[in-house]
Formats: structure tokens, C-alpha cells, sequence
């Protein structure tokens, strides 16, 4: 492949102000990187640790979170809510290496379509000086890692025991969800 | 009778020069000029001018560039920035005022017999040579040049400048004369 | 309190009567200033005319032996230097291409400018370091009476100034009036005095000076006070041509500083008075050297 | 994974929008992607997806190919998702089966490389086609309407909206923060480009509101909080003391002339401060409710200091000269404290006007330091017939040399002021042209002045506004060209002595002009309301950066809010002037009354449940609701969510440890699979 890399950014936009505001974005015909992917829930209290973890594991280079500004929460208070889960899964990000310009929070209120122009080129910028995360290929490497050992394991000595943390390894996101999403 | 003409054909433009002076720093917002004269309006020197300021942007932006340079309006600014801060669209008229001093001193069209380009030129130099600017030496240099004859009319106030201990002919210099010139000429290096 | 003191040709010059009183009521007021070693012309408005890039250089030169000279700030008295070492800064933050110039010109001499070193006018000083309650108790000889026209000039507060109100300043008459003087309604004191003008195209540069005296006359006020030299020069050297030209408006003019010295009990001579053309008159509570009735009753 | 018994068949469909996405994307390339994805039956591309052949297409296609899925690629769903959905509906599939792809605002609107564009429409799509198969069969819930309605605001836009709603038999709260409705409008002399009289036009709708029997008029009263969702809103409503009861007084002022105060004394709010009031007063004589107000601020028997809650402490000291006058009425009560009312409304509008640009803050015009400079809305007041000078024009300061007052002989008017300018409000306030004409024409009219309008561009976009414009230029008024620099006061002629000097640059002949004049008025922009911001937050709306509330669509839902069931009307959504706000408020009230005709309203039936066999119990999502839905049963120790309160945020969803709650249409698996969908792409 000759083509330049470019990150790819999964973002979870509330529906009342950040997704609205890309909206806005739209109709004032701003321009942005085409790298984000935009999905859509209804607060931003509803993202999930593990889809953070999930997008980031299946290939993103960043996941940016978008949502009312404090105090402005269609729900009341789930903006506050997703804050308090992201400090604890910038850490846990922190834990596994994992860069901390990968994963922003932004508050992006409905009238702010230049917020989201903004915020994604920025974003966009930071991640390339990054580089990619690779996760999956990291993954694969991993696999192939135990694989091996296990051969190994299994051809030197008759029962092997390395299972368990080859499993693990594979799956993070779900390993972690008892450690992040009770906030 | 002798004609003038005064309509502007296309050819009349130097095309780019807008651009270029809009790509200098401080001078980018000269695009979004509404024409409403605040300038003008504010500009305590602008009762003098051959274009008013808001003039010289417009033409500006139209690439008017031997207009716009040869104009008196760009050496009558003194630099109070009244026009900067009062610009509704916040454009840095002083900046671009300076940018087309610049470009007049350098090609060399400033209107003749305008001491303003004089002194700022000799002020420069003398900025260069010796680090350090005596104000009297100066002016008695700029009047040299360009009427001697104001000069004798200045010797009152000469006389006056010695009486209060004011006047001083020895011109001060700095030790690192050399470090100073040394470092303006990476300056045209650098272009 | 130290200072960086950056006192520009001005002050070394025509203007020294602004230095010879600065330095004694900063003493007093107990701030310690400490000249920059070897600084050079800021360039003022001429040189940003001629090159914009050079004019950058030049001035950053002061800024990066301030740096060396490690103090944490420089007070620059003289309007024109205030806002040009100030612009520098501003070009040098928001503008690579300056900054770069800027880099060469220093690596070149083997100096560096790393830090934006705070560049502050004495009245931002006074105002928000040593306060005008502290500046109210060192008053001895209150200036009762002396009706002022405060007068700041263009260059302070435009289009940087972060002290004070941009449009309606007023550091000074708090100052002046913790002196005990009276300040004068006196809406043009940002309008610009004409700058080097006066010398290059009297006709224009002088009208904008008369304005000033001749309102300061009406409005009732028995001097001008001003931060800048050459503000004060054109409003004290021109007189005669004033008056031949429009009408004599003769009024003296003197800088803040002075005026604060008096009221600290120092002398019109140590404040360097006498070089005014259009003499200020003594006060009342003028110091015993000055009036000798007051001085009977000083002690 | 998905119910393997189950046979999927997705229906995939890109629109071109006409150019608005073909333009950037390669609609027919997209359609080819889809069609290699898993489950996909048929893959379309077609120009306007939202049209009804379109809809027609996507129902045919159910049918013919027995589809049991659909996904459509075009705009936002805020804007066709419904449209789309009733399609599906009609071909007779669940609604729900349905899920949209916005390819235009987040695709080709915002990029600019046709290439990447149609990359990411395809990854869009693969998402959308992989979270579609986990769609369920959902049914729309209804909530009722309550069918009493709250406007919020007396102004002309609330006033109006309140009238058609009373008049179509509705039960209408009217709540206004000062003494008396009127707003704005109240205060001006004439209305442009008709010079009808504004009194006259105003006050027989004012007492309408005040008379009629379907509107409960509660002035001197905010609202201090909202709850509850569309159809079914709680208020509270703070009413402020006006010391008289609102039951016994009958308007007849007595109390007013009884006043220990024989003169009116203080700054009178109505008159822009040009005129004065006793502690005891009527704002104006046309006020609604004709109730008088005492201000406990100056009334003396108040004490000057207040109580710990800020509450005004009666002093007693007065002679009550008031309370002897009202007699046998007894309306008047020191003792009236802040009341706070409780209502159930089903629909909200709200109105709450603007406020008008600080002119201090543009200190070169000197309003504040020149006396004769003037607001325009001073002005209002100064040549209005009941003004505080009877409608004669006279300057602030200044006498003529006998001693009568001074009717200036030239005027400035300055346009644009705070308006248009970067520094104040970058926002084109809409309406200052047209008023600033009207008082040219009525200060012309009173005084024989020559008029000067100072202005940068003549905005008169509105019937009979340009031939106004004209008419004043027949009339002699001047219109000169450039937006004035400074107002000052020194002369530099001898004509200049004694004057305000307006210095601007007559930009069309290119000269810097100086202009004596007796009295500057500056045309003041309109802003956003002082506590607009919390008023936001009250009603859950938003604003814009300017800070007017914020409308669901700027061309297709211009009243409504991002709330269900709450409208706006009028100048706090940004400046108008009286016949756009008018026509503004009718529409807020028919958007209420579609609501309450009705009579239920569907609901997204994006509520969480719960698993009951995998809840352990452990009630951490119980305090994240912000609704109390979640309930504890205390015998299964279980959670439990009530359907009725849940709002559908998804909160508790997310932080659930046993992932045991469900979000109907946020599906985990939906979200997932929408998750390996974006990134399924080279």
C-alpha cells in the first residue's frame, strides 16, 4: 500500500449537542479530516469503557467521546457521569501503554459546529505524530507468540499451562470491564 | 483642457500585490474589511491625506499597488493604532500601514520631498551603526536632507534644548555594535 | 521589588528629566532598578517602517540580555519602547516565520530568547505592584490644589495595554490623585500627540498637539501630565509655532513622575523641573528649596 | 450473536441527495460495496431517497424482495430518520427495523477528497449493515398531553402566543417577570414603517390577555423550575411581593396621590430613567394587571437594610398615608411574602425577549459622558405623548439664554451600535435601520432638526421598509455613509462650540467630515437577555454562540427547541422586529397546539430494561438515574425499571458491572457490531 497513513478515529457523539453540532458542522459546510467515524447514542453517559477499548482493540487509533457541556446534559447529569468513567479509563489506558492524546472528552455544545471542526483536526494532527496504534497486529503477534511458546511448552514438556494468558491477552476489553464500568 | 482619466482597467492592477501584503504577519485580516470608515473616522491624521485610510485598504485589496504606494496617506500614519483597536473587524490597519512603508522604502516610490521616509531611514541607520539613537543628531541629519531651510527655523528651539540641558552632540554607542549588525544581516540572509 | 530597567535613547537624551525623576521615587518607593547592560535603540516606530524582520531583531537583542540578566522583568519607561519590545513579543509568539528570524539573528551572536520576559510601563508597576495606598503614605507635600490634565498618549494603551482600560485609562489619575491633586475632565488623553510628526510634517503633527493644550487650557487644568518623551516634547517644545499658527497655548507639561517626587518632598530641581520650556509653577506645598514662604512652615 | 433462526434480508439504499452527496461521494460505488456485505438482498443508489417515489421504492422493495431489514445512506437522522421510518412502516415492516446512515452533514458537506469521502460513506454503511441485523421489533410508546400550556415572557410574543392559544379554548399560564406585560413594544412611540402608534396597537391586546377567562396572567413572577418531559411539565413559579393584593385592588391609584412622597422621586424603569416614580406606582398608565407596586427599596416603610435572605424587613415609620387612602379595599399588605405557585402543563413557549446593547460599553460615542447623548430607546420615550416630557423633544443639558429649555437643532443618529463590530457583537441586530429611521422621522417631525443617520449599510429587507427609506430621503433627512469614528466635545470651529462633534469619514465622497450637533442618539443593538443562560438551562434549551436560544433547525424548525414540547418565540432566538416576532409567536402556538390536539405524543421507545435473571442485585445503577426510574425490589433484590420515567440516556446501561440492562435501540450488540463496522475498511 502506498498510501499515507492516516489515523482512524472512532467518536461517540450525544445526540443533543456534539452529534447535533457535527450536524451544524454540515449544513455551514466546515471542512475536517474524513478520518472520524461518528456513532450516535443519546448521552454521552452511555459510552461504555469497552467500547472505547473495543473500537481501539478492532483497529481505531483514537476514540474521541463527545458531549454536553457541564451542566447542559439533556439527562441531567450523564455528561458528569461519562467523566468520572473516563478518569478512571484514561488510567487504565495509562496502565496498558496506551498514549493519552488516543482517547479524548470533549463537551461540544449544539451551537459549536466550529468545536467539532476543530477538535477533530486537532485531534487528527496529534495522532499523527503519534502514529498508529495497531492493535490488532499487535494482537496477532501476541497470538502468534503464545502459539509458539505453547509448541514449544507442548513439545518440551507433555502439558502445557500457557493457555490461560494467551486468552486474556486476546481479549482485554472484556477482561477489563469489571474493572472500569462499576463508576 | 487637459483630461485625466480615472477609471481603473484590469491592467491598472498589480494582481497579487493584495495577496502579498495580506500574507504579511499582522496584516491577514485585511480581506474582511467592511469599508464602514471607522478608520478614516478615528485617524486623528487622516484630515491630511491624499486617500483616506479605509482608501488604502480598498485599494489594497485590489492590487492598486502603484496607487497605494506612491500615496502620502502611509507616511502620515504616526503609529497611534486608534484604527487598530477601534476596526470593527479587528484588522491591524497600523500593521499594514507598515507594510506598505516597507514597500515603498524598497522600491524606492515614497512621493519626493516627504521627510517621513528620510527620517525613518536614517533613524535605521543610525540604529545600525551605532546601536543607539540621539534624537538631536537625528533630526539635525533628517533636515539636512531634505530642508535645510526648516532646519534654521528649528534653532530656537535648539537654543532652548541647550538652555534646559537637554542637548547633547555626542553620539552614544553601544559596545556590541558589531554583534548588533552582525545579527540584522542574518535578517536579509534569511530572505 | 527589582527590576530590569530598560530607559531607551529618550531617557538618555532629550527626555532625561523623566529618568532623573523615575529613579529617585522608584528608589523611594522602594523598587530597585537595575539597567540592562549594553541595550540598544527598540527601534520605535521608524524602524518597524523600514523592516519589520530587523526591527524584531534589534529589539529581541534587549529582550535576550534581559534574560541573561535574569531578572524576571523589565520596566520601560518611554511609550514607544513599552509597545515595540511588547509587539516583538507578540510577533515572536504568533508568528514562526519572525521567530525563526528572531533564532538565526541570536544564534548568530550566541544569544538566546527563550522566555516572554514580562516588558512593563512604570504605571502598571505602581499601579498593580506597589499600590496607590503605599504610594498615598510616602506623600509629605500633598499637591493641593493642582488641577491636572492626565494625559497617556496613544502608545501605552494601544493596542497592548493589559493594565488599563484601553479606551478610558485611568492608572494615572488614581496616582496623581493619591497625590492629592485634582485630575481635569479630559477626554483626549489617549489621542495621539502627533508623534515624530511635529518634526517631519509640523503642519499636521503640531494641530494634533494644540488640540491637546488648548482643551487642557479650557477644561481648567494647570499642567499636563504625561508617561512619554516625546509627548512631552511636543507638547512643551512648540509653543511659539502654536501660536503663530493657530493661537498661544501655553501650558506647561510635565511627567508623572515629577509630580510624584514633589509630593514625596523632593526637590523641583532633583526632579529635574527646570527643564521644562514652559516652566511649571511652584506649588504651595512645594518642598523648602522651592518656596521658601512654605518652607517656614515645613518645619 | 443474532437469532441464527432468523434470515435476514437488508435492503440498502444510497441517495445522491441531488448533488448535495453525489457530488462527493460515489453513490453507485457505495451501492456496489454494499451489496458484498453479509445478509445484504438488494443495494440501491437513487437521487432523493426522501422524495415519494423514494419511500415508494423503499415499500415495493419490502415487499417484492422480502426485506426484513432496510438502512437508507442520505442526511441526518434528526431530519428524515422519521420519514424513513414511516416508509418501512408502510411497506409493512416494524418501523424499528430501520436504521439511517448520515452521509451528507458527516461526510460530504464536511470533506473535500471524493475519494476519502466515499471511504468513509462505505465504512458508514458496513456499520450500519451490521448493526441493522440485531434490530428488534419495538413498539412506540405514547405519552399523554396535558392540554394547559405555559408562556413564559409578556412581551408581544408572549402576549400573541397566549392569545391564540386562549382563543382556541386552551388553558394558558401567562408568567412575566416585571409589574406589568408589555415588553419592549410598550416603551416605543410608533412602530415602522406603518408610524402606527405602538399604545395603540398594543394595549387592547394587552387587556384582552388581562380579561380573558382562558388565561391566568401572572405578572411580577418568574419561573424558578421546570421538571417533567413533553406533555407533562411541573412548574414552579415564583411569585415576587408587590405588597398589594393582586384581589382587593382595583386600580384606582388613590394610594398613588396619597403617597407620604408628594412628588415622584425616583428613577423611573419605564422611562428609561427620564422620568420619576413614587415608591408606590403603576409603571405606566396602560399597565396589565392596573396594579399598583410598592418598592420596598424606596418605600420608607422598609428598612433600608434587609433581612438575612434578602428579604425587605417593614419598618413601620411610614404614616401610611397609602394604606388610609385604599381604605375599605385593604390591598395593600407590608407583610406579602415571595409565593411559589405549582403547575402541570403539557406544553412550554417560551419568550423572553432581549435586552438592549450597553452603550457605555462603546466609550468613543460618550453616552454616560455627554448629557446629550441618547439611547434610541431614550428617545422612545423622550417624543412619546406620554412620556416623561409630554412628547416634546428637549436636550438633557443645556438652556437657552432665557432660561426655557433647549430643542436641539441638529441631531446625529449613529447606526450600528455594539452591532456588527467584533469587539461588542459581531451579530447584524436586524432592526436598528428601520428604527433608527422611524425616530429620524419623528424627531424631524417634533423638532424641525436636521437629521443626520450615520450608518454602514442600510438594512431594509421587509414590505414597505425600502419605500420608507425613501420617504425619509424625500423627507430631507441625510443618511451619510460610515460608521462614526468619535463623539466629542471640542471645537475646532467657532460652529463647533457648545456641540457634540460627530467626526466620520463620508465614505461615498471619501472626505473626514466633523458635524456639530445638539444631540447624538445611538442606534443600540439588541442582545441576548442578561440571565439568558440560566433560563437555558431552566427549560433544558440551548443557545447559539451569540447566545439566543438555540432553534431545532434554523429553516425547518425554527420554533422548536431540542426539548420536546418547549417552543420559543421572538427576539431571545435572535433579533427581530415586531411583525417577524408576531408571526413567530403564532407559529410557536401552533406548533403547542398540534401537540395538544393530539392529545399524546410518541415517544422514542429508547427505554432500558432490565435482564432480571443476570441483575446481582448490587444497585449501583439506582443513584445514576436521573429520573428515579430504578426502582429496588427488596424481596427478588432485584433492580427494576419503570418504563414510564425512564428518558432513555443510557447511563445506567453503561455502568451496569453484570451487563444485565438493555438499551432498546443502544443495544450493546448493536453498538459493537456498529463499532467493527467503522473500522471494517482498508
Amino acid at each position: 500500500m502506498t498510501k499515507e497513513w492516516r489515523p482512524r478515529i472512532v467518536a461517540f457523539f450525544c445526540n443533543w449537542c456534539t452529534y447535533t453540532a457535527a450536524d451544524l458542522a454540515g449544513v455551514s459546510r466546515m471542512k475536517y479530516a474524513s478520518n472520524v467515524r461518528v456513532i450516535r447514542l443519546m448521552c454521552s453517559g452511555r459510552v461504555d469503557p469497552q467500547f472505547v477499548l473495543d473500537a481501539l482493540t478492532r483497529g481505531a487509533d483514537g476514540v474521541l467521546i463527545g458531549g454536553c457541556h457541564p451542566g447542559d446534559c439533556h439527562y441531567a447529569e450523564g455528561n458528569y457521569k461519562m467523566l468520572r468513567r473516563f478518569q478512571l479509563l484514561k488510567r487504565l489506558l495509562r496502565d496498558m501503554g496506551i498514549e493519552e492524546e488516543r482517547v479524548r472528552l470533549e463537551w461540544i455544545s449544539a451551537a459549536e459546529g466550529d468545536k467539532v471542526k476543530a477538535v477533530i483536526n486537532e485531534m487528527t494532527d496529534q495522532l499523527l505524530k503519534v502514529g498508529p496504534l495497531g492493535l490488532p497486529q499487535r494482537f496477532e503477534e501476541w497470538d502468534k507468540e503464545v502459539t509458539r511458546l505453547e509448541e514449544e511448552i507442548r513439545g518440551g514438556d507433555a502439558a502445557g499451562a500457557g493457555c490461560a494468558c494467551a486468552a486474556k491477552l486476546q481479549k482485554p476489553a472484556a477482561a477489563s470491564k469489571s474493572e472500569v464500568a462499576h463508576v | 483642457m487637459e483630461m485625466t482619466r480615472t477609471i481603473k482597467y484590469e491592467a491598472d492592477r498589480v494582481k497579487g500585490f493584495g495577496e502579498e501584503v495580506m500574507s504579511v504577519p499582522g496584516c491577514e485580516k485585511l480581506k474582511d474589511c467592511i469599508q464602514c470608515g471607522t478608520c478614516s473616522g478615528v485617524c486623528p491624521l487622516s484630515i491630511y491625506m491624499d486617500f483616506t485610510p479605509r482608501q488604502v485598504i480598498e485599494m489594497t485589496r485590489f492590487d492598486f499597488k502603484n496607487e497605494v504606494l506612491g500615496s502620502k496617506t502611509i507616511w502620515l500614519c504616526a503609529s497611534c493604532y486608534a484604527c487598530s483597536v477601534e476596526c470593527p473587524q479587528q484588522i491591524g490597519i497600523t500593521d499594514i500601514m507598515y507594510e506598505l512603508k516597507q514597500r515603498a522604502i524598497k522600491e524606492k516610490v515614497y512621493p519626493r520631498g516627504l521627510p517621513t521616509p528620510v527620517l525613518a531611514q536614517e533613524f535605521t541607520k543610525m540604529v545600525h551603526d551605532y546601536g543607539r539613537v540621539n534624537e538631536i543628531l537625528l533630526a539635525t541629519k533628517m533636515y539636512m536632507k531634505t530642508n535645510p531651510l526648516a532646519a534654521m527655523g528649528m534653532s530656537t528651539l535648539g537654543l532652548g534644548m541647550i538652555k534646559t540641558g537637554r542637548f547633547s552632540m555626542i553620539q552614544e554607542k553601544i559596545q556590541g555594535r558589531a554583534d548588533l549588525a552582525r545579527m540584522l544581516e542574518t535578517v536579509d540572509e534569511g530572505k | 521589588m527589582k527590576y530590569s530597567y530598560y530607559p531607551g535613547c529618550s531617557l538618555k537624551g532629550q527626555g532625561r528629566a523623566y529618568e532623573e525623576s523615575l529613579l529617585p521615587v522608584m528608589r523611594h518607593l522602594g523598587i530597585e532598578l537595575e539597567e540592562l547592560p549594553d541595550w540598544n535603540c527598540c527601534g520605535a516606530t521608524a524602524y518597524m517602517a523600514v523592516d519589520e524582520g530587523k526591527a524584531c531583531v534589534a529589539a529581541s537583542r534587549n529582550l535576550a540580555i534581559a534574560e541573561k540578566a535574569g531578572l524576571q522583568q523589565v520596566l520601560a519607561p518611554c511609550s514607544a519602547c513599552y509597545l515595540v519590545l511588547n509587539k516583538t513579543q507578540h510577533l515572536i509568539h504568533d508568528y514562526p516565520q519572525i521567530k525563526s528570524a528572531v533564532d538565526r539573528a541570536m544564534t548568530s551572536v550566541n544569544l538566546k530568547y527563550s522566555t516572554d520576559i514580562p516588558v512593563r510601563h512604570p504605571l502598571d508597576v505602581l499601579i498593580s505592584d506597589v499600590g496607590v495606598d503605599a504610594i498615598k503614605q510616602k506623600v509629605t507635600h500633598p499637591l493641593k490644589g493642582l488641577k491636572v490634565a492626565p494625559y497617556y498618549g496613544c502608545q501605552i494603551v494601544r493596542p497592548y495595554a493589559t493594565f488599563d482600560d484601553q479606551f478610558n485609562p485611568t492608572s494615572m489619575d488614581r496616582i496623581l490623585e493619591a497625590l492629592g491633586a485634582t485630575m481635569v475632565q479630559f477626554p483626549l488623553k489617549t489621542k495621539c500627540c502627533g508623534g515624530s510628526l511635529t518634526g517631519t510634517l509640523p503642519e499636521a503633527g503640531l494641530r494634533l498637539s494644540y488640540i491637546i493644550l488648548k482643551e487642557a487650557i479650557k477644561r481648567g487644568a494647570d499642567v499636563i501630565a504625561t508617561v512619554c518623551p516625546l509627548c512631552l516634547f511636543n507638547l512643551d517644545s512648540f509653543h511659539g509655532k502654536i501660536a503663530a499658527k493657530w493661537e498661544s497655548a501655553r501650558i506647561p507639561t510635565v511627567y508623572f513622575t515629577q509630580l510624584m517626587g514633589l509630593a514625596f518632598g523632593m526637590t523641583a530641581k532633583q526632579m529635574g523641573l527646570q527643564r521644562g520650556l514652559v516652566p511649571m509653577k511652584p506649588l504651595a506645598s512645594a518642598p523648602a528649596c522651592c518656596a521658601a514662604r512654605t518652607a517656614a512652615a515645613a518645619t | 450473536m443474532q437469532s441464527t433462526k432468523e434470515n435476514i434480508r437488508i435492503g440498502f439504499y444510497v441517495c445522491h441527495c441531488g448533488h448535495n452527496i453525489a457530488a462527493m461521494v460515489d453513490c453507485a460505488d457505495v451501492a456496489k460495496y454494499v451489496k458484498g456485505l453479509p445478509n445484504v438482498v438488494l443495494s440501491r443508489d437513487y437521487k432523493y431517497m426522501c422524495s415519494d417515489p423514494g419511500q415508494e421504492l423503499i415499500q415495493k422493495d419490502i415487499r417484492e424482495y422480502k426485506l426484513n431489514r432496510v438502512v437508507v445512506a442520505s442526511c441526518s437522522p434528526l431530519l428524515h430518520e422519521h420519514t424513513f421510518r414511516s416508509a418501512t412502516a408502510a411497506g409493512g415492516l416494524n418501523p424499528y427495523y430501520f436504521h439511517m446512515v448520515n452521509i451528507r452533514e458527516h461526510d460530504s458537506w464536511v470533506h473535500t477528497d471524493r475519494g476519502e469521502a466515499t471511504v468513509k460513506a462505505k465504512a458508514l454503511a458496513h456499520a450500519a449493515i451490521d448493526r441493522v441485523a440485531f434490530h428488534k421489533a419495538l413498539e412506540t410508546k405514547t405519552v399523554k398531553i396535558n392540554p394547559d400550556a405555559l408562556v413564559v415572557g409578556g412581551g408581544i410574543a408572549g402576549i400573541h402566543a397566549a392569545m391564540t392559544l386562549a382563543n382556541a379554548g386552551k388553558k394558558v399560564y401567562l408568567v412575566e417577570r416585571e409589574p406589568s406585560i408589555g415588553g419592549h413594544m410598550a416603551k416605543f412611540d410608533k412602530t415602522f414603517p406603518t408610524l402606527d402608534c405602538a399604545a395603540c396597537i398594543l394595549t387592547p391586546k394587552m387587556s384582552e390577555v388581562g380579561a380573558h377567562p382562558n388565561i391566568t396572567l401572572w405578572s411580577y413572577s418568574e419561573v424558578a423550575q421546570v421538571d417533567g418531559y413533553v406533555g407533562n411539565y411541573k412548574v414552579r413559579v415564583k411569585r415576587k411581593p408587590r405588597y398589594i393584593s393582586e384581589e382587593r385592588c382595583i386600580g384606582c391609584m388613590d394610594c398613588i396621590s396619597a403617597c407620604v412622597f408628594k412628588e415622584p422621586k425616583f428613577e423611573d424603569e419605564f422611562n428609561e430613567g427620564l422620568g420619576k416614580r413614587k415608591p408606590v406606582y403603576i409603571p405606566f398608565p396602560q399597565a396589565t394587571p392596573q396594579i399598583v407596586v410598592i418598592d420596598p427599596n424606596v418605600c420608607l416603610n422598609f428598612k433600608r437594610t434587609k433581612g438575612p435572605d434578602g428579604t425587605p424587613i417593614v419598618s413601620d415609620r411610614c404614616k401610611k398615608t397609602c394604606v388610609e387612602a385604599c381604605g375599605d379595599k385593604n390591598a395593600i399588605d407590608f407583610t406579602q411574602k415571595e409565593e411559589i405557585k405549582e403547575i402541570e402543563v403539557g406544553t412550554i413557549i417560551v419568550a423572553t425577549g432581549f435586552k438592549t446593547f450597553d452603550s457605555k460599553r462603546v466609550p468613543a460615542y460618550g453616552y454616560g459622558i455627554y448629557k446629550n447623548v441618547y439611547t434610541a430607546l431614550e428617545i422612545e420615550r423622550l417624543v412619546n405623548a406620554s412620556g416623561p416630557t409630554g412628547g416634546e423633544v428637549i436636550l438633557r443639558e443645556g438652556k437657552n439664554p432665557d432660561g426655557s429649555p433647549k430643542h436641539p437643532k441638529s441631531i446625529g443618529i449613529i447606526h450600528c451600535v455594539g452591532s456588527r463590530d467584533k469587539k461588542t457583537n459581531v451579530w447584524c441586530s436586524r432592526v436598528c435601520c428601520m428604527y433608527s429611521m422611524k425616530l429620524a422621522h419623528l424627531l424631524k417631525e417634533h423638532t424641525g432638526a436636521e437629521v443626520y443617520n450615520f450608518y454602514i449599510d442600510i438594512r431594509a429587507p421587509g414590505k414597505g421598509y425600502e419605500e420608507f427609506y425613501n420617504k425619509l430621503l424625500d423627507e430631507g433627512v441625510h443618511f451619510i455613509r460610515g460608521r462614526v469614528g468619535e463623539v466629542t466635545d471640542w471645537a475646532m470651529t467657532p460652529e463647533e462650540e457648545g456641540k457634540l462633534v460627530i467626526r466620520v469619514e463620508d465614505t461615498l465622497a471619501g472626505y473626514v467630515r466633523r458635524i456639530p450637533v445638539d444631540m447624538v442618539v445611538l442606534s443600540s443593538g439588541l442582545e441576548p437577555q442578561a440571565d439568558a443562560q440560566d433560563v437555558r438551562r431552566l427549560f433544558n434549551m440551548s443557545c447559539g454562540t451569540e447566545g439566543f436560544f438555540l432553534e431545532r433547525h434554523p429553516k425547518l424548525a425554527p420554533v422548536n427547541t431540542f426539548t420536546d414540547g418547549i417552543f420559543i418565540a421572538g427576539a431571545c432566538q435572535g433579533p427581530r422586529d415586531i411583525p417577524d416576532t408576531v408571526a413567530q409567536a403564532g407559529a410557536a402556538a401552533a406548533e403547542a397546539l398540534v401537540l395538544i390536539d393530539k392529545g399524546f405524543v410518541e415517544q422514542e421507545p429508547n427505554t432500558a430494561f432490565i435482564l432480571d435473571e443476570e441483575c446481582s442485585g448490587c444497585k449501583s445503577c439506582i443513584p445514576l438515574c436521573p429520573y428515579s426510574a430504578i426502582l429496588y425490589d427488596e424481596t427478588r433484590k432485584k433492580a427494576h425499571i419503570n418504563e414510564a420515567l425512564c428518558k432513555g440516556c443510557g447511563t445506567c446501561v453503561a455502568a451496569c458491572p453484570s451487563g444485565s440492562i438493555v438499551q432498546n435501540l443502544f443495544e450493546d450488540e448493536q453498538i459493537f457490531s456498529e463499532i467493527q463496522g467503522v473500522l471494517a475498511y482498508d
